[in-house]
């Protein structure tokens, strides 16, 4: 077996009196589809923070492609290739759609109003914007100069998970992309995310819908009160066995985590 | 996942993948009217800035003329500068108590320096606003790395810079006759030119030229837009890949620079210098009310250069019309407190009805 | 022919200054002249006082009255009125310097102070030498009228100034420490406590001017301190010299502001129909409108006029 | 057939250059179930607002029971018994579950320090609120008086949909009430629609999720660009075909709509 | 929907209905304080405190006499009022610059209501007390209603009860002694009794009482939540059933009423009324600087009163301290301004190392 890609030693996380992760770990393998699943509240936003920087852990190890990393922030962690769609969306509301999916690498103008006056090249980042979310089938957005607070709650997402995807690197993160989606956006995310892998880049997708999950997913981290219960592989199990073990009606058998 | 298929796959055909379209609706004179407002909201305070030219011409006539007018300009000199500085800082969620603080102290430093030191002019400008851009940085180090609120930051700047002021200069004016023989740099603002018959001095130019570039960097640059993205979000932000600490100290100590700046064009403008100015107590104030009266908002994120500069004008503008109209100063400051209200209460209107 | 005039005040926030607008109003209104008035948003306020000789200017008056914040710094804006053929009379502080006003009408600020600090001390006699001594300024912006009646009272006091331009430099230990009051109540009581609180021993208070002796005495009354503190003031103000009357403060060094201001008005005017500019008092270089010590105490060698009088005088 | 207890008739409401409705109708019947189905962006979200009073429409009507109504702000429609889930869940972050809860309806303690003081009884409603999370199966939550704000996802959505069932009235909306729901919780929404509908109270379900709108659907109101597209019923028609008419894939033979 | 119970139904049994529970972990003694000092953010300041009035004991023991302490009392006294004032606004995301003004406007009331038109005493302070609510009114008016800035709302009021209070009063202030002989009530507050050797006045005690009262209005009673959900987030609360027009009106006009106490209590502490008392001006700043120390955030629905109280008392005692210490008044501004800085940091580290 390879080495993992991204892995997490013991984490832990207090808030106050709140234990939101409780000696985690974690492993994701390279070019693979990792699916995260548990309970509200179980823990896996916490987790994904944790290893993109945006949450620093009480203890534990994060370590990149046989490397230990200490991520201050999530830039430090982009920097790494790893890129995240987080649950909040991490969107400025009173700025447009281009200018959220460019937020931190901006296309400048060709020649001297780019190279010296650093001017924006807005037809350029509007097109590119336009057909990413064409891909995604969000096709009710009619000004792509709208602030993203005015847009419903599926676009903004739609938006978000374009922004992701196309500008994929090492590892790319989803924390439930297709929550306020629609029947037809979801799709397209699900097809993204093959699509993404097909270019070999390894994906952490956290999401409640398990016909979604068991239908892309290459293995399935179970989560369950701020630790890892088990991994399974969706070819050996039923969402029936995935469900109660995330709930914990059932207990899984032992085996090494 | 195979039951998911079976209505899942009928997502695509038909006119499912074309763009959503509507037909543009008739709006008739006044709705389109009310859109154009409500596309390009710095055109209300546009419209508030003629609507009172006009009144305070019918009251008094000499305010018409085109001297009176340039002095208006010359008369918010200082405080356009100062709310430039202002306006990118409160655009970042903060507020920057100190501006009129930094600006008198720069403008001492720079006094100082040319005469107790004997530094060439010049030599003492460049310092004095290089000593405003690091003042800015200590307000952006404060407000950033240690994580204080740029209220208190800057309010206990305020008292320092002032303090220091005071202590540093030993409450000395350097007079306008001795700078004028010995340091005619410092005065390079004040200096004037014909325009239409007006006199029109480097200053008003360089306020003006000031606010168009800021307002092209804030709206044509990734660094603009990252200033907006922090005042509208920060933690968004700081996910979404922007460095927020690096950009608020950068923001600190532009405002910083522009301080020092507005303390070099004050020299222009008073001649002496000063470490007594009011600007030192009140300008923060000043620049405040123009930020907010421009229309951008103290919660970050929203609003534009050109609005501010618009603000600034509104009030330079009432400040004279009430003047020239006879009004006694207790009449005028009441007067102007409900005029700031009307034109924002206006300003509101037109938006709500708008929108 | 209309003619009309500006009146520019430090603040006019403070009685002294409304009443040097009624008397200039008052003159005004008598002659028919236009008076217009302006007056700085705080003590020290060199930049509203530009713009409103700025907008004289451009209103074309024929003159401006006015009372400077920052004696020096308003000197350019001065110059381009006289450029413009304005007749500038400066009012009770003169600019600096003192030809750059067309005329000047002032009260001598450091002679007001000399005589209320000569008075202290010969009312003191021998406790002088280890009087405790509480200084209630006016700003730490110290404006010059602030530095020129603290300086004068420690002068008529007898105590070495250092800087005259600056008062806090003094190293004599007689100075238990200064303060600063805004020139009101609430900063002159607060001061006190302070300077109290850092010696109890106080015995000598001097104040910027009545309302912050007012304030000071509520803080001494509160410690019961009232009776053997000798409090000093500047101004003659009718409430001021009330206070005298009622034991509140000792001494206090009255002036005139509405002659000032009835002259100024009456100077515009002869200038606007004459072309004459007003004459200097013999021997000073400015026209002295005068300043009296008011006192129920007299005290030798310093010259001094009653309540009654005081009363009689006072700018109500 | 009965009247209609909610009804709206060409309701329009632009914003800009966006139009969100688009002369739309509504129609809700008394004791059921109507879903509203439709892509992301469609306008569902700015429907049910104008219905509760939190977006004035610019033209167009609502009637409640027969009467004409004029909610000037979701006040007036919760003094009319209209109570609502929004997208957004409306609730103050750095306020405690409890407090969200109970806004604008707190319990005080009996007696004296109730009456005169009014003094709010804490324990009585930290106990309703954690009786009301449990029923909803939130049993991760750990600490009953955390700020919202330090919720996950899920758990916030749950203590909002808690919140509207626990007060139920004469009509309940809720807006995609489980997207950021996990499997467990989500079911127990779906039990508390039924619960609420068996109570006689109409509700109006905003869902992307096409087998629980046909499971509890009585029937599906499908929203497209603005407007009401058609109204099915769950028997008649097949997911397929649901999802074809919402994106546009398909179009439905016209009816009287 | 058949597939979909396949897997749903599997909710239920085992410890599905558990709570969620974890070990309590041992955290040592520093982690414990950390813990406490995290659960309690009020510990906070009155650390910085007790540091404060430790130190500058030590730099001169007549700072540690009763006394002195109860000195301090009296001098936050209405600054803590107006700070009162100024937290149930800041606490809506609001501000209110004009809390300064509407406290002298509405001294000069009352002073003027008794001795221009000789209404009895008590009569005339309820007048004016009725009357700081009524200015308080139209702030809050002008904020819901109007939809202005509170920012600009005030600004603009601020300016307007200063300018009606100069014109109204004609700048004449009432004398002590007048007051004394004829309307004695009016200085009510300034009233004292002993207290183990010390001397306080019935205003120290109000000021107490109000932000004993306060605290628990703001934390046990739905008005008190309301206040704190408006601010946090105004559109949820509006959408979650409160009256957000309705809570802003009460708020504002409940602080203006609170303002009018202020100023009676002025009328107790400086003997006379005065309208050219500083707190005009200064208030409003001096009352958000107790506010912001104590750590209520700017941004509304976060902080405590308490906590603006002990902020007010940390500016007093650092006043003091420094003024007994030595300090002369350009230095004590300073200072002031650095240990603002200073207390603040602190208090964020111990926040940020415990969280
Ligand atoms: N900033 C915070 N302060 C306090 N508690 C927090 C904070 N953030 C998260 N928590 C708590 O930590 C636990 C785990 O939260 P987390 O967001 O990781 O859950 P999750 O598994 O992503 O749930 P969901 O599926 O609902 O998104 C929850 O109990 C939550 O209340
Ligand atoms: N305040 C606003 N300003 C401008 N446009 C808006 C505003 N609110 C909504 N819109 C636009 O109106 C349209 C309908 O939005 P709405 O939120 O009703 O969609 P929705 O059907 O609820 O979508 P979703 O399923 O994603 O929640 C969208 O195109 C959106 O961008
Ligand atoms: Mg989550
Ligand atoms: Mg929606």
């Amino acid at each position: 077996m390879t080495d993992p890609i991204l892995q997490a030693k013991g984490l832990v996380k207090r808030y106050g009196r709140v234990t939101a992760l409780d000696h985690c770990d974690f492993e994701l393998m390279p070019g693979e589809i990792l699916a995260v699943i548990g309970d509200n509240g179980a823990g896996k936003s916490t987790l994904i923070k944790a290893l993109s920087g945006a949450v620093i852990p009480d203890e534990g190890e994060v370590w990149l492609e046989g490397k230990r990393v200490n991520f201050q922030s999530p830039i430090d962690a982009r920097e790494n290739g790893i890129e995240t769609v987080y649950q909040t969306l991490a969107m400025s509301p009173a700025l447009s759609i281009a200018d959220n999916m460019f937020m931190g690498r901006e296309l400048r103008k060709p020649g001297f109003a780019g190279k010296f006056l650093r001017k924006l090249d807005r037809p350029a980042m509007e097109k590119f914007a336009r057909q990413k979310l064409s891909d995604l089938g969000l096709m009710t957005i009619q000004n792509i100069n709208q602030a993203v607070e005015t847009l419903s709650g599926g676009q903004r997402q739609g938006v978000a998970v374009a922004r992701a995807a196309a500008f994929g690197s090492k590892v790319i993160i989803l924390d439930e992309p297709t929550a306020a989606l629609g029947v037809k956006e979801s799709r397209r995310v699900l097809e993204l995310i093959q699509d993404v892998k097909s270019r070999g880049i390894p994906i952490i997708l956290i999401s409640h819908n398990m016909p979604h999950v068991f239908e892309v997913a290459d293995r399935i981290h179970i989560h369950r009160l701020g630790r890892r219960l088990t991994v399974i592989n969706p070819g050996d199990y039923s969402m029936s066995d995935a469900v109660a073990f995330m709930t914990g009606a059932k207990e899984p058998e032992r085996e090494a985590a | 996942m195979a039951n998911a298929d079976n209505y899942e796959a009928s997502t695509r055909g038909g006119s499912a993948d074309a763009l959503a379209e509507f037909d543009e609706h008739d709006r008739g004179l006044i709705g389109r009217i009310h859109h154009i407002l409500h596309q390009t909201p710095a055109i209300v305070p546009l419209i508030v800035l003629v609507v009172a030219v006009v009144v305070f011409g019918l009251l008094n006539p000499n305010f018409w003329r085109v001297s009176t007018l340039s002095l208006i300009f010359q008369q918010i000199g200082i405080v356009g500068i100062l709310g430039c500085a202002q306006a990118i800082v409160i655009l970042t969620a903060g507020i920057d108590l100190s501006v009129g603080a930094m600006a008198v102290l720069s403008s001492v430093l720079m006094g100082q320096f040319a005469f107790r030191y004997g530094i060439p002019p010049t030599f003492a400008i460049v310092l004095g606003l290089a000593c405003g851009a690091a003042m800015g940085a200590i307000n952006g180090w404060l407000v950033s790395k240690m994580r204080i609120p740029p209220f208190i930051v800057t309010l206990g700047t305020w008292q320092i810079w002032l303090a220091t002021n005071y202590i540093y200069s030993a409450n000395e004016t350097i007079r306008s006759q001795d700078i004028e023989a010995q340091a005619a740099a410092l005065q390079f603002w004040g200096q004037r030119f014909q325009l239409f018959g007006a006199q029109v001095t480097y200053g008003v130019v360089l306020l003006i030229v000031l606010v168009l570039i800021m307002a092209y960097v804030l709206r044509h640059t990734a660094w603009g837009r990252h200033v907006y993205a922090v005042g509208d979000d920060p933690e968004a932000a700081e996910l979404a890949g922007v460095n927020r600490n690096r950009m608020l100290i950068q923001v600190y100590a532009l405002a910083g620079l522009f301080c020092a700046l507005a303390g070099w064009v004050m020299i222009g403008r008073f001649g002496s210098v000063s470490p007594s100015a009011s600007t030192g107590v009140l300008g923060n104030i000043q620049a405040i009310t123009a930020v907010v009266i421009g229309g951008i908002s103290l919660f970050g994120g929203r609003g534009t250069i050109i609005g501010m500069f618009l603000g600034a004008l509104i009030v330079g503008v009432f400040e004279m019309g009430l003047r020239m109209a006879g009004a006694d100063a207790q009449w005028t400051y009441l007067l102007i407190g409900i005029l700031i209200i009307g034109a924002v209460a206006v300003d509101q209107w037109i938006r709500k009805v708008s929108a | 022919q209309d003619i009309s005039a500006c009146l520019i005040t430090k603040t006019d926030t403070n009685p002294f200054f409304v009443k040097m607008k009624e008397g200039a109003q008052a003159k005004a209104d008598e002659l028919g002249i236009a008076l217009k008035t302006f007056a700085g948003k705080v003590d020290g306020d060199n930049e509203t006082q530009v713009a409103a000789i700025e907008t004289c200017i451009a209103d074309g008056a024929s003159g401006i009255l006015i009372t400077a914040s920052s004696t020096s710094a308003i000197v350019p804006v001065v110059e381009q009125a006289r450029d413009a053929g304005i007749l500038v009379i400066a009012l009770d502080t003169p600019l600096e310097p003192i030809d750059a006003a067309d005329a000047t009408f002032a009260t001598d600020n450091f002679l007001a102070g000399e005589l209320i600090g000569k008075w202290a001390a010969a009312k003191l006699g021998d406790a002088a030498a280890d009087a405790r001594i509480a200084m209630l300024d006016l700003d730490i912006s110290q404006p010059t009228v602030g530095v020129l009646r603290d300086q004068g009272f420690l002068q008529g006091f007898g105590i070495d100034l250092g800087d005259p331009n600056k008062w806090g430099d003094e190293d004599d230990d007689r100075i238990v420490g200064n303060d600063v009051t805004q020139g009101n109540q609430e900063g002159g009581r607060r001061a006190m406590e302070n300077l109290l609180a850092q010696d109890p021993e106080i015995n000598v208070v001097y104040t910027i001017n009545e309302p912050a002796a007012a304030g000071a005495y509520e803080a001494l009354k509160a410690m019961g301190r009232e009776n053997d503190v000798l409090i000093v003031s500047v101004d003659g103000g009718c409430p001021g010299v009330q206070n005298i009357a009622d034991g509140v403060i000792g001494a206090t060094s009255q002036q005139y502001p509405l002659l000032m201001a009835s002259l100024g008005i009456e100077a515009i005017h002869e200038f606007a129909t004459t072309g004459e500019k007003p004459e200097p008092t013999e021997g000073k270089n400015f026209f002295d409108t005068g300043v009296a010590l008011v006192t129920d105490e007299p005290a030798d060698g310093v010259d001094s006029i009653s309540v009654e009088e005081g009363m009689d005088l006072c700018w109500g």
